[in-house]
This record gives C-alpha cells, structure tokens and sequence, in this order.
C-alpha cells in the first residue's frame, strides 16, 4: 500500500501538483485569478494581455526594487469556488499579490477568503486587488483591510453619471431596464435614488428586469420602452443582454438615448456599429483610448503594436499596477502586510488623462475622473476604434474627481 | 375431474377491448376453477395475448369485469394485480438481462416475503429469500448457472428463468403465455413437465400452440376465436366439439 | 391596450416561428430515429458561424444554402461514425453522446471563433424597415426570417404526407420495425435524416445569426427553450412543434408586457414573519421577470398533465 | 420432494460467513487510506483539492443511484446539492456566534435533511415518468431552480451567494476547523460514512429492486413493484446524499452560489459519473477523483481543457461505456485466470500509439487555438515551435495519422490477445 502511494506521489508531483517550490529569489509574482476558459475567457484574455505588457516593460526597466514581475495566470472560469481554489493554489506557489476582476460574486467570494485566511495566517498576509468587479458591497457592508478596488463602484459611477444629467436639459421622461440580479438591482435603485434627488422633475417611466443571460428576444422589451414615451435608457446591462437590447430597439426604429455602464464590454461595439446608433449609445468609464494626453497614446500605440486586435480596455490596470509598484517601492518590501499602508490615501495621476485621482482609506475605494463618451465612426480626432469595427468612443464630457464621491458605510477593521 | 372443484378463482364476464376503431377482445366470458389447469387455444390474431395483458393488469378493458376470487381486478396496476396472487409469463422472454439469475430470482421472491422496498436490511441476511430463492433455481434446474448473467443464458434456460419469475412470488394462479415457443421437442419436453410440476396445487391459465402440449397439460381447453370464447371444456369434448373444428382445427388441417 | 396586444403577437408569432425553424429539425430526427439530439443547438450555432464565414467572403445568399449543407454533411458524419455506435447501448447512451456533443461543439467552436460576439450582418438587401406600426418599425429581416419558417413548415409537411421517403419516415415514427423488414436501407435512411435534421439547425443559424448575436453562447442560450417546445408540442409531432413554438413565442412576449406581480395581485402582503423577506422576493416579482422561465414550467406541467405533449403520439 | 439439498455445482452466495476481513477489510484500508492522505500530500493545494474530491464522491455516488443504480438520466441533480448547501450555510450563520450547541461536523446533516425534502417533492413531479420524460423534466426543474435562485436574492443571495463563517459555531474538543486539515478530516469523515452508507444500500433488497427497474421496468412490476415509487424512494434517498455533499462543499468553501445549483454544476457530475463508470460501485469514486483532478489541474497547461474533457466525455460513451471501472473489471477474468501478467505486455500496443495519435491530436488543437487568439509562437510539450510554419503541422498529421493506424491495428492484436485469455481462462 505504501509503495503505491508513494508511486502516486511521485506521479503527482511530476504532474506538478503537490507543494510548489517557492518562487525563485529576485522576481515578484502576481496572481491573475480571471476567467481564461469558457464564456467569460475573452475578457479574461485581454486584461492578461494587458498584465503582461505592463510587467514586460516594468522588467525592461529594471523591474520593481530590483525584482523581475512574472504574471501567472489562473483560470477561474467566474466561478467564485474555483476561484478560491485558485487561489489557494496561488498562495501555495508562494505568491501574495492576487489580482481579480471579472464578477462580483468572484470578488466578493475571494474577499471573504482572505479576510478569513489573512486573520488565520497573520504572519502571511495576502491582498487583493480588485479592477473591475464593481458591486458597493466590496466597498461599504463587506469591505476589508486586505481588498482595494479600482474601478468605480456602481454607486459612483451614478453619482458622477447623475451629476452629469444634472445639466442634460433634453432629459425628461427615462426608462430603468436591467439584469434581474444583484448588480442590476442595485443599478436600477440608486438610479432612481439619486435621480429623485438631483432630477425631481425627470419622471422615470418604466424600471423593468429581466432574466440575466436567458433572453434572446427583447422586442417586446423596447415595446414597452416605446409606450412609455421615454427618451432616455439607463441600464446596467452588459454583454449579450446590452447587445440583443440594442439591436432589438434599433430594429424597432426606437429612438432614444442610452446610458450603459458596459457598452463598451466585449461584443458592445459590434452590436451599436451593427445597430447604427452613432452618437445615440453612451458610457461611463475610467478613461477612453480617445483622450488627447500623449503618455497614454503612446502607451497604447506600444500595446497595440504587441496585440494588434485589441484596445487598451483596461486603463484601470495601468493605475492598478502603477499604484502597486509605487507602494511597493516606498514600503521597499513586496510583503503586502508593509505595503498596504502606503496605497492607503495614495494620489495618483490617473493613466487616461493624467490627472489625478486617490484611494480613499477609508474603504479603499480609487477614485478618478470619471468620463462619458459615445461610440461613432472614427475620425480624425479619434484614433482608436473598438473590436475591428471602425467605430471608437469619444469623449462627451468628463465628471471631476469631486463630482464622483459618494459616502462609504465602511468601518475598516485594521489588523494590529 | 378430480382436480378441479369449480369454484371459479378467476372469472371474466363480458369483457371487452377496443384499439380505436378496432375490437379485439369482442365479450370474452371465461371461468376458471380453482387448481384447474386451463389452456387457451385460437388461431393467430385471435388477441389470446390481449386478454392475457387485460387480466394481468397490462391493457385496461373497455369493457366488462375481470374477478380474482371474486374481486374486481380488471383496470388495476400490474403489480397490484400480482400482489392478490396472480402472475405471468411473457410469450417474448421478458427478464432482467444484466442481472444474474441469483438475482433475478431473488428479486421475484421479495414482495411475497414482505421485504417490499426495505432499504434498511442486508439482502444477503435474508436467509429465508436465500431459501426461496434457490428451491426455485433448483426447481427451474438454474441452480449450476446461478451467477451468470440472465442476458447470456440459452434460449431454452430463459424461458426456464421466465417461469421461475413467474412462480418466484406467492402467487397461486399462474398465466403462462406460449412457455414453449420457439422451442425444440426435447426442450418443450422438459418445459412441460416443469409447468405440470410448478402448477400442482396452484391454478393454471395458459396460452398454448403446441396441441400435443395443450391434451397432455390442460384440464380444460377454451378456444378463442375474433376476441369470443366460442368454447370452454375438457380437451375430449373441445376435440369433438364441431365449431372448434371448424373456426380452428379445420383451417389447420388444411 | 389593443397596442401593446397587437405588437405583443407580432412579436410573439415572430419570436415563435424562429424558434418553430430550429425545432423542426429536432422533431424530423426524433419522429425518426427517436433520438432527442441534445447537441441540436449546437448544429444551430454552427450555421451561424459557418454563415458568418461565408458571408463575409462571398456573401450572406450563398451562405444560406452552403452553411446547412457543410452542417449537414458533418451531422451525417456525426451519425454515421458515432452515434450508430452508441445507438446499441439504448437512448440514455444517445442522449449522453449528443450531450457530450454540445460541449465539443462549443469549445471548439470557442476555440476558432472566440468567445466574442462576430459581426455578422444582415445582408443590405434586406436591410430596411418593411412596415411601421404604432410606430414600431419591423425590418425586413424578420419578415424574410417568418417567410422561411412557414415555407421550411410547408415543406416538411408536404415531405412527410406526400413523398416516398416521407412514407417511410411515418411508417418508422409507429412501426419502427416494419421499415428495415420492408427492404429500406434504415442506416442510411438514418444518416440522411440526421443530416437533414441538422441542416434545417443550420439554416436557424444562417438567419438567427444577424438578427441576434453570433456568439458561442447562443447555442446554450436557446438550447433548453428548444427541448421545451418539442416536449410541449408533442415528441416526434411537426405541426405540435409549430403549434408550440407559436405558444412560448406568445407566452414569453405576453409575459413581458405584463407588470403584475402577487403584490398587486393581493395588495402588498401585511402579515409579518420571519419568512417576510424571503417571501417579498417572491411577492414582488412581477410576470415580466419571469416571463423566460416560464415555458420551464409549462414544461413540468405538460410533462405531469399530458406527457404525451400537445399533439404526440405516443408517450415519451 | 427437496432436491435444494443436491450439492449445487457451483456454491450459493452465501450469508456473511466469510471472516470479518474479507467482509470489512477494504473498508478499514480505506479509512486508513483517507487518515493517512493529508500526511503524504500536505500542501495546502492538495488538501484544498482533496477535500473537494472527498465531496464531488458523495456527490457523483448520490447520481449514480440515479442513472447507474436506477437507470434514471437527471439533468438536474445539482439542485439538491446546492439547496443542501444553501441550507446549511444559512443555518451556520443564523447559530453564528456558538450560541446553538450544534458543531460543524452536524451540519452536513443539515443537508441531507434539505436534499431529501427537496428530494421527495422534486421526485413526487419528476418520477411519474421514465427515460426521456425524466430526463427532460429533470431539465426543466433544474432550469426553473436555478432561474428562480436568481430572483428569490434574499435566500439565495444573488449573485454573491451567501458567505458564512465555519470557525463561528460551538467548538467542542478545541477543534476550530481553521486551518484546511481539519476540514479535510471532517469531509473525509462524512465522505467515508456516505460510501459505507450507500454501498450497504446498493445490498438491500430496494438496492436490487432499484436494479430490476433499471434492466427491465415492465417486469419489475409484474413481480409486484411499482415502478414509480421505487423510482421516487432513489429519487429521493439520492436528494438526501446530493444535499450531505452541497453541505460538504458549503463547509470547504464557506460560501454557496447560486451557480452551484446550475446546469453546469449537474453536467459537470454527469461527466464525473460516467467516465468513472455507472455500472460499478467504485465507478463514480474513481470518476469524482479523476475529473476533479483533471479540473485543478488541466487549466494550468492548456486553455481549451474543456475541449479535451468533451471529448474524453464522448470517448467513454462511445468506446467504454462502463467507464474507467468498466476498462478495470475487465481485468478481473485475467486475473481469477492468472494470465493478466501475460496479457498485459500487449496493452502498450495499443496505449502507446494511442498516446502518440493524442499528442499529434492535441498539436492541431492547440496550434489552431494560438491562431485564431492571434500569434503563432508557443510550446507544445516543452517543444517551442511556430503555429504558421507548415513542419508543425505535417509533424501533428503523422502523429495523429500514424499513431491512429498503429493504434487500430494494436487495439485488435490486444483484443484478440484478451479474447484468447479469457476463454483460456474459462476453459481452465
């Protein structure tokens, strides 16, 4: 019996299962926890992509106080117990830096982990830092010590959307329709919240869910927005549900303005090109690839030339590396224990526009200018398009910094 | 006539049944006496096989009464039917392939023995299953082949194992539907002293082509003809019996 | 009211008679070979992509007529060389090897396409609106889209009721013995039906494609609803799948275009417990929410009530 | 008149008279194999992954009481384990804080008791039917489930799921379950009740019951059953081991998801269950363990794993019905005639060029997967090569092609090899 253990130990650890050796002396590994396989893989591509050409440049300079990045990916298949085994396994080669985006269940099943592992293992913290799941509870009932979050939280983003709508005087009768889950929910009332109260004379005229990822025919969908006499939509739909609703409302011959949070998600682009609807169909975003700001269109040129399929789609990835190199290097340790205090209240030239933005300590929320733009054929002012379509965003207007806070019901447990 | 006292086990009266616009079974009325040994006789599409599925709960009649000791039977579940004391054979052999006779056999005896759908006992402690079950096989002549699968048994040892479903339970009124189809005059030779030896002191309704078999076996002979017994006796007076000649016997001399 | 009545059956007979393509295929191969092919969305999703394909380099016309016959030969190769293989092993081992099938299906086709939407675009000849109504415009693709349903239904019946290999399709559907007896070559009879039955997914595909979104979900996205309406019609029965495809097309579009919810229903529920929150999950929901799940239910309903379906046969 | 008294030719399985050993001894070599694990791969990785393998086994062994025991195809037997699950989660957090003198190692009971409510009114709808029916039924339930679970937030906890605390409940004899070990041992346990408990099941008379419905429903009812309650009591008894396992992994993860009770879930035990193979007890254990595996592991070296799964999925199905305990019990005439040494010098006839088929298999997968992701540069096996040079492409042909001619020829010399053995053996 024991040979043949020990036979299928070897065996396994030849598989390279069983304990990793640690990393190798001098390079800094970071974890990238997203999906890489199934529905959500092509999203979880690019930011990888992304990821690799910051370290690959990083290491052409010399590397973080002198330690090479390498960037290993894990596939989490959005599946938040995969991902916890994932990073488990992460955690197991020795590496402390976990960084995660797509869906908030994931990051909000990664967050309990390692708030309950860090309190377990104190001696060998490990941090998570979060690009794109954006539901408030990361940041307000569930936040933790070990969590920063760089993208804007849907809160936000409709505080800095709203105050925008604030000067829209066009704006008078807006129809809600979203994904019947939490992020679509929690869309959907703070919308209503805060257009009651910046917006008391904008009726809103529908506030419809609809099953998340099961609707093929949303026609009757924009029937509804056409009765309502709206002339504004605001939705938090993303992927096919804001690509099947577009295409629908522009079959329909519905005329209307879009607010989305994701129109420029995977597929979003092709849809609205598809669609036709230039300069109908707006988002709100962190940054655009169209911004007149040399550093960023120069970076973006040397990515483009390394993926020459894509954007950038990530821009919160440059300040999300960018913070964490910072702080790393102040704190002269990767150990996220010395360096977690140090992006606490960091400010920071954001890398779309370079101005500057800050990680709030209190729920360590970043917050950034925030910008609305629309989608239209490219022309000579905007460079990039998106998804081979020809067509890019353009900036309509972009919310300061002070116009995108909202408050945090955080109450920060710090380790001793 | 000895051994049957004809109190009526199982009587039919005036059945019937339709397949859309067909009648099959056209007012079968058929008594059958207790310890009798009853065979069926009638040329093909007669629907013997239909008033066997009528009675053993397989079809529901449209018409008519179907009484098991006097009770009405006729439209209940199969296992319903089979758990007041009457089971069947199949004419295409109808067993549980993959299991082994062992099993097959001992399945058959369970619900008699009370085990129902017990899954709190050890099968393999049920000593009195155990007993049951391999009387049967040696009663069957199965016991040398009790682990083999059914599905890879000979012909000839499936029908064995069929009947030996068949008389596994408690059943006391057995219907065999043709046991000796498709079989060789040894093999049909075995068989029947096998069907004698199982119905003593049971009650016997069969479905029979082999004539040789239906004299030498049954007590009784009814013949069915387009969905109506057109006789009912004892093989001496069915041999005379002219009708039958004519509507059975006859077309087969011919 | 009478407009949202009347846009609501537009949509409903529109959505109802796409589905009503795709499930032909699915009956024509059940009715024959009684196999529930699992994988049927995915042959769909192949039409799209081989349509996709062809369209972008010698136009969307072509493609609809080589698309289905590309999804039909590998169908054919698909029956001939695994499906015969498993067909001794009884249904379940079928039904295990087409659902194994849609996962193939969908990670290979992932793996040449990716998992982003394509630009597949409605060919410009059809590219208008055909006709307004209570100013709702409807394209012209969608009529062509209802045109092709109700030709590929006309034809199929025709097919089954009037042609020699519609005989013996019949015949199989109630004798499945009899047709080898009576000399047909059944293996190939098989092979061709399965070929056919795929194709007629890929020409759903070939026109779904543009309408909706070329993605490799689509084909987990309308899979089930796909099951539901040959269950509901009737396994096995072309005009139960018609009828049905028509029923989930109306039921879902009716559904959305209703707010009702139980609270509205009953007044919102006053009495307190400590099952009040999850039950205000329950009570709040309206009928458009769950407008998509319910053909499920009518589903498990038909299933319990009348498993035969709307118009079948026999029994599944 | 008895002649049951004649010497039987062959012995009658007999009742439990073999020594405690031979009736108990692989039990006790298992408990010693589970006790013993975690001290051979301590990693925090292998323990992580053990313990979900500990739970996928009562998990696919609960659907194997389904589809291999009772013949029954459930598309949707995730939603006993996530309702299990979900209703041991909620319980640990509403007794959070120690108050409630109920332990962890209690709540997988929790579980069992929701998977079998749920159990028996998903089966009183779900069994009425047979074959198809059921299987489309099953379908239709686990998409209303896991459709619902989305709308009804406050239970299921909407995307998120619901998220609990494990070491926050009465900790009787110091035991925290903080640290991964202790979990594992925990799962190990229940794992190895749940075996014992539905292997004795297998040895009942229901347990055979359950068999004659699955070979041949008809007559099974005209030796007295009714096939629909036999069918409803599996049904339901598989309900209660499903929600033993959704407690497990509510346990291991602290947390649950309405992703658990999806379509993906109930597919993925599908896949486990059968490649292990249903008509084995050790079937599903072997396949929980293998799959579960494969999962940890095979995204680490190639991106399209789910592909080679898919297809491993419908090689069984095509080739080895019983699965891999199907191939193993094969072995079993070879080994009772004591040529199975002999025999299997043959195999690597067949095994090799398989292998090789395989690699210039997977050689066209992955190089088409590096075009079409845009690049041509990659490693294949160490080997660094070019997806755009047309050498690669004639090396993965000649494998593929070669390997495959080699392995149809070795695969019938094996065949024949093992055909003659085992009449060999027989005839012996």
């Amino acid at each position: 019996m024991t040979k043949k253990l020990a036979l299928a130990a070897a065996a396994l650890s030849i598989l390279g299962l069983s304990a990793m050796p640690a990393a190798a002396e001098g390079t800094l590994k970071l974890a990238y926890v997203d999906p890489l396989s199934g529905g959500g893989a092509s999203i979880g591509q690019i930011g990888l992509n992304q990821l690799r050409f910051i370290a690959e440049r990083i290491n052409a300079k010399g590397g973080v106080n002198g330690e090479k990045l390498e960037v290993v990916p894990f596939d989490n298949e959005v599946n938040p117990q995969k991902s916890l085994v994932q990073v488990q396994k992460a955690i197991d080669q020795g590496i402390r830096i976990i960084i995660q985006g797509n869906g908030s269940s994931v990051a909000v099943a990664i967050e309990d982990f390692l708030r309950k592992y860090n309190e377990r293992n104190p001696d060998k913290n490990v941090i998570h830092l979060n690009y794109a799941a954006i539901d408030p509870i990361l940041t307000n009932e569930k936040c933790s010590y070990w969590h920063f979050a760089w993208d804007a939280a849907v809160n936000i983003k409709l505080e800095a959307l709203t105050n925008y709508l604030k000067g829209q005087k066009d704006l008078k009768k807006v129809y809600l329709i979203d994904q019947d889950y939490s992020f679509g929910h929690s869309v959907a009332d703070t919308a209503v919240k805060m257009l009651k109260e910046k917006r008391p004379d904008v009726q809103i005229v529908g506030n419809e869910f609809h099953p998340l990822v099961k609707v093929t025919d949303f026609s009757p969908y924009v029937a509804k927005i056409k009765a309502s006499g709206a002339d504004t939509v605001i939705t938090g739909n993303w992927g096919q549900d804001l690509a099947l609703l577009i295409k629908a409302a522009a079959d329909a011959g519905l005329k209307v303005k879009w607010y989305t949070f994701y129109a420029g998600g995977a597929g979003g682009p092709t849809a609205v090109k598809q669609a036709g609807l230039a300069d109908q169909v707006f988002q709100i975003t962190e940054g655009i690839n169209n911004i007149d700001y040399k550093p960023a269109q120069e970076t973006i040129r040397a990515y483009m030339e390394a993926y020459p399929k894509e954007p950038v789609y990530y821009p919160r990835l440059f300040n999300l590396t960018g913070m964490l190199f910072e702080a790393i290097e102040e704190a002269k340790s990767d150990d996220p224990a010395k360096f977690a205090p140090k992006l606490e209240g960091m400010k920071y030239k954001t890398f779309s526009s370079g101005d500057e933005g800050f990680m709030r300590a209190d729920d360590h929320q970043f917050f950034q200018p925030l910008y609305i733009s629309t989608l239209e054929p490219v022309d000579t002012k905007t460079e990039f398009d998106e998804e081979n379509t020809g067509w890019g965003w353009k900036e309509v207007a972009q919310v300061p910094v002070k116009d995108t806070i909202t408050e945090t019901t955080c109450k920060m447990k710090r380790p001793k | 006539m000895t051994r049957s006292d004809h109190v009526p086990v199982l009587q039919l009266a005036g059945l019937r049944k339709q397949f859309g616009p067909m009648e099959i079974i056209r007012g079968v009325d058929l008594a059958v006496g207790t310890g009798e040994r009853h065979a069926v006789i009638g040329p093909n599409g007669a629907g013997k096989s239909t008033l066997f599925h009528l009675i053993s709960g397989h079809y529901r009649p449209s018409g008519g009464s179907i009484r098991l000791r006097g009770e009405e039977i006729g439209g209940m579940a199969p296992q319903l039917i089979n758990r007041r004391g009457l089971s069947r054979s199949f004419q295409v052999t109808n067993i549980f392939p993959r299991l082994s006779v062992w099993e097959n056999v001992r399945c058959a005896t369970l619900w008699a023995m009370g085990y129902r759908y017990s899954f709190w006992r050890n099968i393999e402690r049920l000593a009195d299953a155990r007993r049951r079950t391999e009387e049967i096989l040696t009663e069957i002549n199965l016991l040398d082949r009790w682990r083999t699968p059914a599905g890879v048994l000979t012909y000839a040892e499936q029908r064995s194992l069929e009947i030996g479903l068949t008389i596994a339970g408690s059943a006391d009124v057995l219907l065999f539907d043709e046991p000796t189809a498709g079989m060789s005059r040894a093999e049909t030779d075995r068989i029947v002293s096998l069907i004698r030896k199982v119905s003593e002191n049971r009650t016997l309704l069969m479905i029979e082509h082999d004539m040789g078999v239906v004299f030498d076996l049954a007590d009784r002979i009814s013949v069915l003809v387009y969905g109506q017994v057109i006789a009912s006796d004892t093989p001496e007076r069915i041999k005379a019996n002219a009708e039958v000649q004519l509507a059975y016997l006859g077309t087969e001399a011919a | 009211m009478f407009e949202i009545v009347f846009i609501s059956t537009l949509n409903g007979i529109l959505y109802g008679m796409l589905l009503f393509l795709m499930a032909s295929g699915l009956t024509v191969i059940f009715s024959m070979m009684g196999v529930l092919n699992f994988a049927h969305a995915g042959f769909y999703m192949l039409g799209a992509f081989f349509g996709f394909e062809i369209s972008r380099r010698v136009g969307f016309w072509p493609g609809l007529v080589i698309a289905p016959l590309l999804v039909g030969l590998i169908g054919m190769a698909v029956e001939r060389y695994g499906l015969r293989r498993v067909h001794r092993h009884g249904h379940v081992a079928e039904l295990l090897f087409t659902f194994g099938l849609t996962y193939v299906i969908q990670q290979a086709v992932e793996m040449v396409w990716g998992k982003l939407p394509v630009d597949y675009e409605v060919p410009r000849s059809l590219d208008f609106p055909a006709f307004t109504v209570f100013g709702t415009e409807y394209p012209a693709f969608k009529m062509f889209e209802l045109l092709i349903s109700v030709a590929i239904f006309l034809v199929l019946l025709l097919v089954i009721k009037r042609t020699r290999i519609g005989l013996v399709v019949q015949a199989a559907l109630s004798h499945p013995g009899m047709v080898a007896m009576l000399g047909h070559n059944v293996d190939r009879v098989f092979m061709l039906v399965f070929g056919v039955g795929v194709a007629l997914a890929a020409v759903a595909g070939v026109i779904a494609g543009p309408a909706l979104v070329t993605q490799s979900n689509m084909a987990g996205l309308l899979g089930p609803i796909l099951f539901v309406v040959v269950v509901v019609g009737g396994l096995g029965s072309l005009g139960g799948a018609f009828i049905a495809s028509l029923l989930i097309g109306l039921l879902q579009t009716f559904a959305v275009a209703s707010n009702a919810s139980l609270a509205d229903l009953f007044g919102s529920s006053a009495s307190a417990g400590a099952l009040q929150t999850y039950l205000s999950d329950i009570w709040n929901v309206t009928v458009a929410q769950v407008a998509p799940i319910l053909p499920y239910l009518l589903l498990v309903l038909i299933l319990i009530f009348r498993p035969r379906g709307l118009m079948g046969t026999r029994e599944t | 008149m008895s002649r049951a008294s004649d010497a039987p030719a062959a012995p009658v399985p007999d009742a439990g008279r073999g020594s405690f050993l031979a009736a108990y001894g692989i039990w006790i070599a298992l408990a010693i194999v589970i006790a013993a694990l975690p001290h051979i791969f301590s990693s925090g990785l292998a323990l992580s992954m053990m313990s979900v393998m500990g739970t996928m086994i009562v998990f696919a062994l609960s659907y194997n009481m389904l589809l291999g025991q009772t013949g029954l195809l459930s598309f949707g037997h995730a939603v006993f384990f996530g309702l299990g699950g979900f209703f041991a989660v909620h319980l640990m957090n509403a007794l959070s804080g120690g108050e409630a003198p109920m332990p962890l190692i209690a709540f997988p009971l929790v579980g069992a008791l929701a998977g079998l409510v749920f159990g028996i009114v998903v089966g009183a709808v779900a069994t009425r039917r047979a074959g198809t029916a059921f299987a489309m039924i099953t379908l239709g339930i686990g998409e209303l489930v896991a459709s619902s679970a989305l709308i009804l937030r406050s239970f299921f906890g909407g995307e998120e799921g619901i998220s609990t605390d494990r070491t926050d409940l009465i900790q009787p004899f110091g035991l925290t379950f903080g640290p991964q070990i202790e979990v594992y041992y925990l799962i190990g346990a229940w794992c190895f009740v749940s075996m014992a408990a539905m292997y004795a099941l297998t040895r009942t008379p229901f347990g055979r019951i359950c068999n004659a419905v699955r070979e041949n429903p008809e007559r099974a009812r005209f030796i007295g059953y009714n096939t629909q309650t036999v069918r409803f009591i599996a049904f339901s008894l598989s309900g209660l081991f499903a929600g033993i396992a959704g407690a497990l992994a509510a346990i291991n993860f602290e947390i649950m998801n309405s992703a658990q009770l999806g379509a993906a879930e109930s597919g993925s035990v599908i896949l486990m269950t059968y490649i292990g193979g249903i008509g084995n007890f050790a079937g599903p254990v072997i396949g929980a363990i293998l799959v579960t595996y494969l999962q940890f592991t095979l995204s680490d070296i190639t991106d399209v794993w789910q592909l080679y799964f898919g297809l491993l999925f419908i090689a069984v199905v095509m080739f080895a019905p019983n699965g891999i305990a199907g191939l193993l019990t094969l072995q079993e005439p070879l080994i009772r005639a004591g040529n199975l040494g002999r025999v299997s010098l043959y195999y690597p006839l067949a095994v090799v060029p398989a292998l090789v088929a395989l690699a210039g298999f997977s050689l066209m997968v992955e190089m088409t997967y590096r075009l079409s992701v845009g690049g041509s540069e990659m490693s294949f096996l160490y080997v660094p090569l070019n997806a755009r040079a047309p050498l690669p492409w004639l090396a993965a042909i000649v494998l593929l092609g070669g390997g495959g001619w080699l392995f149809l020829r070795g695969a019938r010399k094996v065949g024949q090899v093992y055909g003659d053995a085992v009449q060999e053996g027989l005839r012996r």
